[in-house]
């Protein structure tokens, strides 16, 4: 009887079988890569805006409060985003020919509202709500970063569940004083310390319940 | 068929002498006046002939059309959702459900005959575990599919696998249908070792018999370069037996697993702690029923009434006949709990209700199958003959179909609160996905008949009498000895 | 850098589009980028489906929204200035929702409601609790006016001959009628329905100044003429009467369903449940209900006794009653139940002035002088039943107004017709013709909400404002007056009834706002309300501060403090009209309605109201012919003899001739009803209702206008139904199994609990010892229990006082963004309202007691759902709610199949519509809208929870008893449903709790429910036997 | 042929036999004759055989073990971990180690590693899959897996000497004797 196969097929049809496991493993951990990775969370994009509007100079650089704008952080689920008159507040004083600020100016006097682009965009299903996060003593930056170093504001977090939960599971290692939330450049001394007193302090509720689905689902 | 140069010892001369009844004198596993030479030849020509019967060419067409219903029906699913089916609120488990535990119970028949009469070192099982086995993995196959394609979202059905993810969570290890999901993967792949397993040695023979050049190469990668060594058949033989040892525990597993899903439940009806042996004889009955159903034709088509002996066909109707009654046993213990012991009004509710309620034609005609039709085989004529076998087989088939009816739908039409009773009926979407699925079973059925050997060749030498001069014990060729 | 948004631009784009092709531009348009981005910062939390791959999907969704929105004057406030309620931050805070108090008219009565606002769209109906005759609670016709506001199909633009044309173009063309009626006013006509609107009525006053005999017709095709000219021939003029249930210990139901219809019916409800309320250590005596109704009703279902007779005969009844108090002559021949009477006589002498005898809407006149003249010599009037002036405008017999004017029509005599509002080619009398009589008139005008039956016979439509969208002013049931204020601006170019009138008076444009504002500036200043309008016409005294705060707070309070009219010292004559002849027992009696769930027909294209059961018999989608299992059986249909109490999920179709007319229509057996007759609600079959009423050329339901005759408006003798023979007919019905007798369900399965209140005196905890004994009390359990040291959410519903009026399912179905699924997935079973209200029957099927049982999710705290799930998209809370994660959710269904009390509800189909633009706004932002595959169920409205704790928490304090309250519990008229914190011993729900009468369904199974009930307690006459 | 060229002389020789006894016998004599790198090539598993070859027990049986061990310890703590570490859940009531509900996917996961362990420790200790393989280069070596059994000794057993062999292997009898080139 003559040979069917050459000799190297001993070796091919070893390595074929062995390599299948690890070329499996390998394209599910590139899987497992992709849904973390900014691709699909949109971590870190910046977008393009209308106007290119700098959290940088005007935190930062002027000092304005997040709250001077996002009006309603601390008593709606929903932070709130500028009406034109806010920006003209100081733009009708100053910069008052910018070229840059045409376009706010046009909308403040056409009445056509400005279309900024979404940044931070939560699943539909997810209910998220500003206002008790920050009364809890969870900072802009905790989540937003250091927008106050942000030319063009971009979302530094995944916003994955994951990372919602790292926070609802231990929030003593996050939490800061009620003063410090707004505080873009608080750095925490002994939170180990601080963080579980602050927790006690702020009734800030168990895991039980903040990992309870309908806490953010329903 | 073979050249008779070799003489071959008879056994029936003997016996005639002996004046013995003829009812008395035990059916040969094997017909006599076979060879390694015969046995391996007959058995490798059917698929190396590469020429098949006209019947397998229509039955073949045939199923092929109904895969391309079953492909319709998912596709329709798929595009629609599963609003297309009867299911409603109070039924929310219909026809899906029903054709999954039936195409699992089938499968059963397989594993047991591979396995627990290896075991049990019943040489008989040698001519059909191959087959059995086959079936036991299509079986599987078309049962696979409707877990799959049974919830409202098919698309996220990976979530019911542990995998790492971003939102950390896990399957909800608590549910049957967790322990269904790892009992059937779990079941498929080791029915398919076991069956891959034994077809090496088989194909090796048919790289060694094929004279074309693709059949070689194929089988040839298949065989995994067999070369019959005797290192190999003794790591071989103990793996095999392991598979086996192991194969055993886990096929009672899967169908207790698959009763868990009702009896871990509080549907009355449901609700009951008996569920797993009832299920599993329920099983090894529709198992060997459907074995049957297959098995009788085959040996006519492709003339292996010497491989599939009447003894062959006379044992099935015993285990029918066996695991029928205890099915049929349950059913009377069921009836008893709910009506008589319990005591409590919905289980009693539901028994008045399987037995006079809407369904009540299901309820008798499943006794009919399941209860009257196995008593049959009591009767040594209709053991022994194709055309009764085939007819209680069907029966069988039919009856375990609505044995699960009478379950699921039935119980859930009527349970604990007038107000949310409600009618279920299948739609005809629910008949093409089940029908399709009968299409895919026999698809891959007849590919299997076409290209590989539906008999172990080389366990059918085993059953071969040595040459003359030797006296090689019974039991080292795996026989059993006749008292 | 995107391009902007011109919103002008999309209004003029969309202002001149029409019908079919509007909604499909709107799509177009709104297939640009900017929308997108505009979405975005617009809705940025509006909910909606939860796949991944929706995002799409979600896009198109807001999209449309913003497109409804923003192609018809954008979603800011109307540019009149409103004022939020008291208990709202005067400022809209983006993301929290704002209540505005304002009215429903209804038959021109207003039911006062809370409205909420998301940013600008308004979303849902509350109950005003400061309103008199709503008093915080809801029922479906208000709960469903928020999709009657969105509903595409609804009128857009102002037709002339079906052709597009403009408001001003209309008033152009008003002008030569109006010269025509300067010379003589009698050619100028106006149709209205029943107006208590005071500004309507100065404008229409000021209208016939302008031309002295010009004619005003009111017609209402739910007709309350009986009541008006009963009241009259009681009280010599017309009066309003205005029962007072929290004093009557004893109420004589005359064929009166009065907590689920007609005026003030949720205050009735509300006054009459409080009398009837348990609770141990605290009641000392409950109210009785005696019911003599000509079909089950809610008030018959409530009642201690029953007697289920001809409408026809009720007169005989009332007769005997009367004369058992020494009113009048006894009936002849007297009725049968002669001790019933007796004793029923005895008990309301028993209650002298603690009693009412209240007759329905479709009893004759006399039945009505009747009932007063019994209240009167019982010296209820003035106690328990006051009278005033009456609430309209001007109170006029309809029928007979109608009549005229299908005269004058008739004769010529009418050059133009102006008619606002209604529907009168679809709900006039037969015998009118109205249809034929109308198209002799030369000019017609034509304002509603739809372009209809009527429309299309009108030379001009314009389309009407719904009442969110419009200011007016409206009359309760006792006369107290709401300001209606709109929420949101005309979302379809609708012009109000003011506008039109104003047209009329002035031909000049002038709001709504200002008609209403200076109307009451005027009443302010002193000048009287009525008859203002031709003497101060135009001159308006200026707004002074003190009237602009008065304003603000009647806005606030959603009622005008005190404007309740007073009660009159009235006697009513005991002289009671002589008795007319009775219809023979043999002959058929055919009984006319009006529809429980789409009224006279102007919600039929309301799909919530369409898919929600009736309450007495759980149809959907379809008016049945109504009869008893005797009567049916007499007529050949032997089904209901072979199973009474089961439905089938089809039944067949008869003939129904009457007075040479011919009906198809399904045939229904209903349990309790009489005898010797059939009960048909007219409403269904619009031939031009909308989408939903008149789906492709076909009609939902049968129109049974047909055979209502003006001398029979509701219905009369000599009716024949024949049987067809035709196959099968579907019926979409959520209840088909409906009897809790032992025999049918195989024995006592302890689901409703029921004792007299005698027997509950002897044993309070009679609902542990019903008659099928085994209850397991102890919850033994394998397993340490789970504490739950923070809130604990449960709900307790207190059987007795449940009407079963639907109150709850519908506003559940709003509150949770509820998708309905057609006639035909209900005829399969697969309807999905979370809330259920199952009505079971006990007893005789000739006359069984009824019970209503709402069913919400049971919330158990060792919930047989969440173990089964393989995903864990249904696990509990730490605060005892069983979450369901819709997104998590791959649908096996095992939940429901496992849940004993089938309250879950799966999504078969892709029932959330995605696709119709004007639908999402409508949407409740804080609910995830459903996708396909994906099970559902009640949350006891988790979503107000969490904001009540998020406030909570944020204002550092605990959450207060009450705070939290789920949509059915507000929207109940008799509070039958409390929810709260089981951990808070104070709290209402933990009271409840320790009731003796407390039980759980099916606790037997140990899944040791949240939700808990109270049994049924009942008042029987113990002088009255079985 | 690279690799050819590293390996010099044959295989082995190889012997073909009518039946199985005669196999039997032969394998038995070899053993005898002291020869260690042997092996004999049967169309099915010969009883006996591997005692007349002197094989000492296989280590099948271990690896089984093995797998099934991890199996189960691997499944349990799958179920363990998800449940009471991982997302701890109040489900239905139970507690968070409801460990009477993890026995049945323990049980599997036991089996499947088992199965696992049991057929690829097969193929791996058996050296397969090897589709080539000297003894192919034989030419009557189809008929071994139908109905003739061969008895070969290596190049490479230390006893091995080409004619000795050559001759001792004439003396049982054999059908043929021939020469296995690599």
């Amino acid at each position: 009887m003559a040979q069917i196969f050459h000799r190297s097929t001993n070796t091919l049809s070893r390595v074929t079988i062995f390599g299948a496991v690890f070329i499996v493993g390998f394209v599910l951990w590139v899987i497992g890569g992709i849904v973390r990775s900014p691709y699909a969370t949109d971590q870190g994009i910046r977008r393009e805006q209308p106007v290119p509007f700098s959290h940088q100079h005007h935190v930062a650089g002027l000092g304005i409060d997040c709250r001077y704008c996002h009006t309603s952080v601390e008593t709606s689920s929903f932070a709130g985003i500028p009406p034109m008159a806010t920006c003209m507040n100081c733009h009708s004083q100053i910069w008052t020919n910018a070229d840059m600020l045409e376009p706010v100016r046009a909308s403040y006097a056409s009445g056509k509202p400005l279309i900024w682009s979404r940044v931070h965009r939560l699943p539909d299903f997810v209910h998220f709500n500003h206002s008790i996060h920050v009364s809890k003593g969870i900072g802009c930056a905790t989540c937003h970063g250091r927008v106050d170093e942000m030319a063009l504001t971009f979302q530094a977090a995944p916003l994955t569940m994951q990372w919602c939960l790292t926070c609802h599971r231990n929030p003593e290692q996050f939490v800061r004083p009620r003063d410090q939330v707004f505080n873009m450049g608080y750095v925490p001394v002994n939170q180990a310390e601080l963080g579980p007193k602050l927790v006690r302090e702020y009734k800030i509720l168990g895991p039980g319940v903040l990992t309870s689905c309908s806490t953010c689902h329903y | 068929m073979a050249q008779q140069q070799e003489p071959v010892h008879e056994v029936r001369p003997a016996t005639q002498e002996m004046k013995i009844p003829a009812r008395f004198i035990p059916q040969p596993v094997l017909e006599p006046g076979h060879t390694y030479a015969s046995v391996t030849d007959h058995i490798s020509s059917i698929v190396l002939r590469g020429k098949m019967p006209v019947i397998w060419t229509i039955g073949f067409t045939i199923s092929v059309f109904l895969v391309l219903v079953l492909t319709a029906a998912i596709a329709k699913l798929l595009f629609v959702g599963t609003g297309i089916w009867g299911i409603n609120h109070p039924v929310g488990w219909g026809f899906a459900i029903i054709n999954f535990v039936w195409w699992i119970g089938i499968g059963h028949a397989g594993t047991l005959i591979s396995a627990i009469l290896l075991l049990l070192r019943q040489q008989w099982r040698t001519s059909i575990n191959r087959f059995a086995e086959a079936m036991t993995l299509f079986a599987v196959a078309a049962a696979g599919i409707f877990p799959l394609l049974h919830v409202g979202r098919p698309w996220y059905a990976y979530w019911f696998f542990p995998y790492p993810n971003t939102m950390t969570l896990w399957p909800q290890f608590r549910s049957p249908l967790m322990w269904d999901v790892f009992a059937v993967s779990t079941y498929a792949t080791v029915s398919f070792l076991f069956w891959y397993t034994g077809l090496i040695p088989d194909l090796a023979t048919l790289r060694d018999r094929s004279n074309n050049f693709f059949g070689k190469k194929i089988y040839g990668m298949l065989a995994m370069g067999w070369r019959g060594s005797a290192k190999h058949w003794y790591r071989y033989e103990t793996a095999y037996l392991l598979l086996a040892g192991l194969s055993t525990p886990l096929v009672l597993s899967v169908h207790s697993v698959v009763s868990f899903d009702f009896a871990v439940a509080l549907e009355p009806g449901w609700h009951s702690t008996f569920f797993p042996p009832y299920f599993v004889a329920g099983a090894l009955y529709a198992g060997f029923a459907m074995v049957l159903t297959l098995a009788i034709p085959a040996r006519k088509i492709f003339r292996l009434e010497d491989f599939i002996t009447m003894k062959h066909l006379e044992n099935m109707g015993k285990i029918m006949l066996a695991s029928g009654l205890v099915v049929f046993y349950a059913y009377v213990m069921e009836f008893f709990f709910g009506t008589f012991y319990s005591g409590n009004v919905f289980e009693h509710y539901m028994e008045h209700n399987r037995i006079f309620g809407p369904y009540s034609k299901m309820f008798w005609a499943l006794i009919i199958c399941n209860g009257l039709a196995p008593q049959l085989m009591w009767i040594r004529r209709c053991r022994t003959s194709t055309v009764w076998l085939f007819i209680a087989a069907m029966f069988s088939s039919v009856g375990m179909w609505l044995e699960r009816f009478v379950i699921i739908p039935t119980s859930l039409s009527r349970d604990f609160l007038p107000s949310s009773w409600g009618m279920y009926h299948g739609t005809v979407w629910d008949w093409a996905l089940y029908i399709g699925t009968i299409g895919l079973f026999l698809f891959l059925l007849f590919l299997f008949l076409r290209f590989l050997p539906m008999i172990s060749i080389f366990e059918m030498r085993t059953l071969v009498p040595a040459s003359p001069g030797q006296a090689v014990p019974a039991e080292q060729l795996g026989g059993s000895p006749k008292e | 850098m995107p391009k902007q948004i011109d919103f002008t631009e999309f209004r003029k784009r969309v202002g001149d589009l029409r019908g079919r092709e509007y909604w499909r531009s709107l799509e177009e348009l709104s297939r640009s980028e900017e929308f997108d981005d505009f979405v975005n910062q617009e809705f940025p939390q509006h909910a909606v489906a939860l796949d991944h791959g929706v995002d799409r999907r979600d896009f198109v969704k807001l999209m449309g929204a913003s497109v409804a929105l923003a192609g018809l004057t954008a979603c800011n406030r109307p540019a009149e200035k409103i004022i939020p309620y008291i208990r709202q931050p005067e400022d809209l805070i983006p993301g929290r929702p704002l209540f505005f108090a304002t009215a429903m008219p209804l038959q021109g009565i207003g039911s006062g409601v809370l409205a909420e606002s998301h940013m600008g769209r308004p979303t849902k109906i509350e109950g005003n609790p400061d309103h008199p005759s709503s008093l915080g609670a809801t029922d479906a016709f208000m709960q469903a006016s928020i999709l009657g506001l969105y509903d595409p199909d609804r009128s857009q633009v102002v037709r002339h001959l079906g052709e597009i044309s403009t408001w001003s173009e209309f008033i152009g063309a008003l002008q030569s009628p109006l010269q025509a009626a300067t010379t003589n006013g009698g050619t100028l006509r106006l149709l209205t329905q029943t107006v208590t609107s005071p500004t309507l009525g100065a404008q229409i006053e000021q209208l016939r100044a302008q031309y002295p005999s010009m004619q005003w017709h009111q017609w209402e095709p739910v007709s309350r003429d009986n009541v008006r000219e009963g009241l009259r021939l009681a009280f010599g003029s017309y009066v309003n009467a205005v029962y007072h249930f929290d004093k009557a210990n004893v109420v004589v139901s005359l064929d009166s369903d009065f907590t689920e219809r007609g005026p003030g019916h949720l205050r009735y409800a509300r006054d009459f449940a409080d009398r009837r309320r348990v609770r141990h250590g605290v009641t000392a005596s409950i109210n009785r209900l005696y019911a003599i109704e000509s079909a089950p009703s809610g008030s018959g279902a409530l009642a201690d006794h029953r007697l289920p007779v001809r409408r026809s005969d009720v007169e005989a009844y009332a007769r005997a009653i009367a004369a058992g108090l020494g009113v009048g002559p006894a009936p002849s021949p007297a009725v049968p139940e002669g001790q019933w009477i007796a004793a029923l006589v005895r008990d309301l002498q028993k209650n002298r002035g603690a009693g009412i005898v209240i007759a329905g809407e479709e009893q004759p006149a006399a039945v009505h002088a009747i009932a007063m003249a019994i209240n009167q010599a019982l010296g209820n009037i003035g106690a328990a039943v006051t009278v005033t002036d009456p609430v309209e405008v001007t109170p006029v017999n309809q029928l007979e107004s109608l009549r005229q004017l299908v005269q004058d029509m008739n004769s010529g005599a009418v050059k133009a017709l102006v008619i606002l509002g209604g529907n009168p080619v679809f709900d006039a009398p037969a015998d009118f013709h109205f249809a034929n009589a109308f198209q002799k008139v030369p000019f017609r005008a034509h304002l509603s909400l739809y372009y209809d039956e009527t429309s299309i016979l009108s030379h001009w439509h314009i389309p009407e404002t719904h009442y969110l969208e419009s200011w007016s002013d409206v009359r309760a049931h006792d006369g107290t007056i709401s300001i209606v204020q709109p929420l949101i601006a005309p979302l379809y170019n609708g012009r109000s009834p003011h506008e039109v009138l104003g047209a009329l008076i002035g031909g000049l444009d002038v709001s709504p706002y200002d008609q209403v504002r200076s109307h009451w500036m005027r009443v302010a200043a002193g000048v009287p309300a009525r008859r203002s309008g031709g003497a101060s016409a135009g001159e308006t005294p200026a707004a002074t501060p003190d009237f602009e705060i008065t304003w603000r707070k009647w806005l606030n309070d959603g009622v005008i403090a005190g404007s309740a009219l007073p009660p009159r010292t009235a006697a009513a004559s005991t002289a009671i009209p002589a008795a007319g002849n009775r219809h023979p027992a043999t002959a058929l009696e055919l009984q006319l309605a009006s529809d429980p769930t789409v009224f006279d027909g102007r919600f039929a294209n309301n799909a919530w109201l369409q898919e929600l059961p009736k309450p007495q018999t759980k149809v959907t989608w379809e008016n049945v012919l109504l009869v008893s299992p005797k009567t049916a059986d007499e007529i050949g249909y032997n089904e209901a003899r072979r199973a009474p109490y089961a439905n089938e999920r089809s039944t067949i179709l008869v003939d129904l001739r009457y007075r040479g007319q011919s009906l198809r229509v399904p045939l229904w057996v209903v349990p309790g009803h009489p005898d010797g007759c059939a009960t048909l609600h007219f409403g269904y079959g619009r031939s031009r209702g909308g989408h939903v009423a008149s789906p492709k050329e076909e009609t939902v339901g049968v129109n049974v206008y047909p055979v209502r005759f003006s001398d029979a408006m509701s219905g009369g003798s000599g009716a024949q139904i024949v049987l067809t023979g035709e196959p099968a007919y579907p019926i979409g019905c959520t209840q088909e199994h409906q009897s809790i007798n032992p025999a049918d369900v195989g024995g006592d399965r302890g689901l409703v609990r029921a004792a007299s209140f005698a027997e509950y005196q002897r044993n309070p905890d009679f609902v542990n010892e019903y008659a099928g004994g085994e209850e397991r009390t102890d919850t033994a359990s394998f397993y340490p229990p789970y504490s739950y040291p923070g809130h604990a959410w449960a709900m307790v519903i207190d059987s007795s006082v449940c009407t079963g009026c639907n109150g709850c399912v519908i506003a559940c179905q709003s509150e949770n963004n509820i998708a309905t699924v057609g006639k035909d997935q209900v005829w399969r079973e697969r309807e999905m309202q979370w809330l259920r209200i199952d009505r079971y029957y006990r007893g005789p099927v000739e006359n069984p007691e009824v019970y209503h049982q709402p069913v919400p999710c049971m919330q158990c705290e060792q919930a047989p759902c969440e173990p089964v799930c393989p995903v864990g998209a249904t696990v509990h809370s730490s605060e005892g709610l069983n979450d369901m994660t819709y997104n998590r959710c791959v649908g096996t269904r095992y939940c429901s199949n496992n849940c004993p009390y089938k309250v879950r509800r799966f999504n078969f189909l892709f029932y959330s519509d995605y696709e119709t633009p004007a639908l999402k706004p409508m949407r409740n932002p804080d609910v995830t809208v459903r996708t396909r595959g994906v099970m559902e169920k009640c949350t006891y409205c988790v979503q107000r929870i969490n904001a009540a704790k998020i406030d909570a928490e944020r204002e550092n304090r605990p959450l207060r008893d009450g705070e939290v309250v789920t949509a059915c519990q507000q929207a109940c008229p008799t509070n039958a449903i409390v929810f709260g914190d089981m951990n808070d011993p104070k709290s209402q729900v933990a009271q409840l709790k320790k009731e003796p009468t407390n039980y759980a369904l099916l606790a037997s199974l140990n899944t040791r429910p949240r939700t808990t009930y109270l049994g049924v307690i009942r008042n029987p006459n113990p002088e009255i036997k079985g | 042929m690279a690799i050819a060229k590293l390996i010099e002389g044959p295989y082995g020789i190889i012997a073909e036999f009518g039946s199985a006894d005669e196999l039997l016998a032969a394998a038995q004599a070899t053993r005898e004759a002291g020869f260690t790198e042997f092996d004999a090539f049967s169309p099915f598993p010969v009883h006996g055989l591997h005692h007349a070859m002197g094989l000492h027990a296989n280590r099948i049986p271990l690896i089984v073990l093995c797998g099934g061990i991890i199996g189960g310890l691997g499944g349990f703590f799958m179920c363990w971990y998800a449940n009471v570490i991982s997302y701890p859940l109040n489900i239905g009531g139970k507690p968070l180690n409801s460990w009477p509900a993890w026995i049945p996917i323990t049980f599997e996961c036991t089996i499947l590693l088992a199965a696992l362990g049991a057929v690829f420790g097969m193929l791996a200790l058996n050296g397969l899959p090897m589709p080539y393989h000297p003894v192919f280069n034989v030419p009557r070596f189809d008929q071994a897996s139908r109905d003739k059994f061969f008895l070969v000794i290596q190049a490479r057993d230390p006893k091995f000497d080409f004619d000795k062999t050559w001759d001792f292997l004439e003396t049982l009898k054999p059908r043929e004797v021939v020469d296995v080139p690599w």
